[in-house]
């Protein structure tokens, strides 16, 4: 059998100096978890603390995938922001419940309502 | 049924957990399983797989095989290594969910060592309802 | 053999370990098993039910089933706590030994999680020779 | 059924002001074994550092009865003596080899060895 390809693929959207919308598809496990947390990674470096990661399009994640989603909040809160995820499917979904990432992390319905809870986070703050 | 269940080899290289998993969607759609089902067994072999690659080191072999109710994965290593609850905590991004979700997901899940290895095993029922 | 084994419930009160010993050693000898081999389940009996007392705090059940070249003791708690490896030190007498006697003793053990409590079960076989 | 009488007897005989032989008899588990070690305490509180166990009738022993044989060894050699074995059953020596203990514990073959051996380390010593 074919070596299968490791699959997943990541948009990234600049919004604002400090805010960035990644759009994350096809499946997060132990072997494209850097991938995704080296996009991450350079947000930050580039001024970006809240990131948005649209998951509507991410078929599989495990807790790989979950450890680099914690880092990147961690480390987004580190600089004062925070990460946001976006309409992830019913199977990543129940492993945001189970493992209790929802009571930490904001979960919204589409990116704009992502957005827009970020900008007013921002006025509140200002 | 009278699939017997499968054994499959999953060496060290690149793209072997998507193999695991794709190799189980497969079967349990043969099976006729739902969705939804076989996304709770797809992310319990991945788990599984994963840590026999990253923490015993060694390659895996995954078993699928029917049980009347659901069906028993089971991922073989060759590392006596016993597994190590861990508290997971999403504070301090320390991982350890693995036998978290195993906990929850599986009806019922174990670990039989053998000197020559071990075996990681866990049941996901068929229907939702009575897991 | 047509011995489908036995199961014995081992509450938490005085001679509880004694009494677990004595009805496997007894069990064996029916099956005309030598007495070398029966010290060895009757140790790991032993082991297990007191661990189910001890550790898990609850009563036990124990179970004494045949295989074809052995016998499969288990032994049943209801706490789902888990396990945890020690690593046994003669020089701080820190305990932790049970673990490794089965690792010497069983040709494989295990444990088995559901959500009610576990089981932790071991095969002794039944000639020295090939354990 | 019947609840079981556990059954461990001790026997104490005392050879010189800090040796003492204990014949163990019986069955040393986990609800036997504190009686042991109570015993093991006494000899040690009237200064007897040197303990003899006579095992040859001691027809079982687990773990728990191995940590209380560890638990005064290191007590007899705090106070500079010894806990010395005696002729175990096969299964019981069976259990102090896979476990090291006969690595850090004298074996001897029957009591009068042990306690010349005791008599000539303090000759050594003297
Ligand atoms: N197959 C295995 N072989 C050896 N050790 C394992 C295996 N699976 C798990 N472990 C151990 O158990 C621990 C907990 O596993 P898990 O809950 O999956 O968390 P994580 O993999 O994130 O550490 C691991 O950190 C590892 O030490
Ligand atoms: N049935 C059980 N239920 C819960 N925990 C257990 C059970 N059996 C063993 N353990 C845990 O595993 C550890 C190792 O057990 P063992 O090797 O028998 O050593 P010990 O009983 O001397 O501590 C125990 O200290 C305990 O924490």
């Amino acid at each position: 059998m074919a070596v299968r390809e490791e699959n997943l693929d990541i948009e990234v959207d600049i919004r604002d100096d400090a805010t960035a919308v990644l759009t994350v598809g096809g499946e997060l496990d132990i072997e494209t978890a850097t991938f995704l947390h080296h996009h991450m990674a350079n947000q930050f470096t580039h001024g970006r603390r809240h990131l948005v990661l649209d998951l509507s399009a991410l078929v599989f994640m495990d807790s790989s995938g979950l450890n680099v989603v914690i880092k990147g909040s961690r480390e987004a809160r580190d600089k004062g922001g925070d990460v946001h995820l976006v309409s992830p499917t019913p199977a990543v979904r129940r492993l945001l419940e189970i493992t209790g990432l929802t009571v930490t992390t904001p979960l919204h319905n589409d990116v704009e309502a992502a957005v827009e809870a970020i900008r007013q986070a921002g006025e509140e703050q200002a | 049924m009278d699939v017997q269940g499968h054994i499959w080899h999953i060496p060290q290289e690149p793209g072997a957990f998507a193999r695991a998993r794709d190799l189980t969607a497969a079967a349990l759609a043969t099976w006729g399983w739902p969705s939804e089902r076989v996304e709770v067994a797809v992310l319990l072999v991945s788990e599984l797989v994963t840590n026999a690659h990253r923490h015993a080191g060694t390659d895996a072999w995954l078993h699928v095989e029917p049980l009347p109710d659901g069906v028993r994965i089971a991922v073989r290593d060759e590392s006596p290594a016993p597994l190590a609850r861990r508290t997971p905590g999403v504070a301090t991004a320390s991982g350890g969910f693995g036998l978290h979700l195993l906990d929850h997901l599986a009806a019922g899940w174990g670990v039989d060592n053998r000197a020559d290895g071990k075996r990681v095993w866990a049941d996901v029922l068929g229907a939702p309802g009575n897991a």
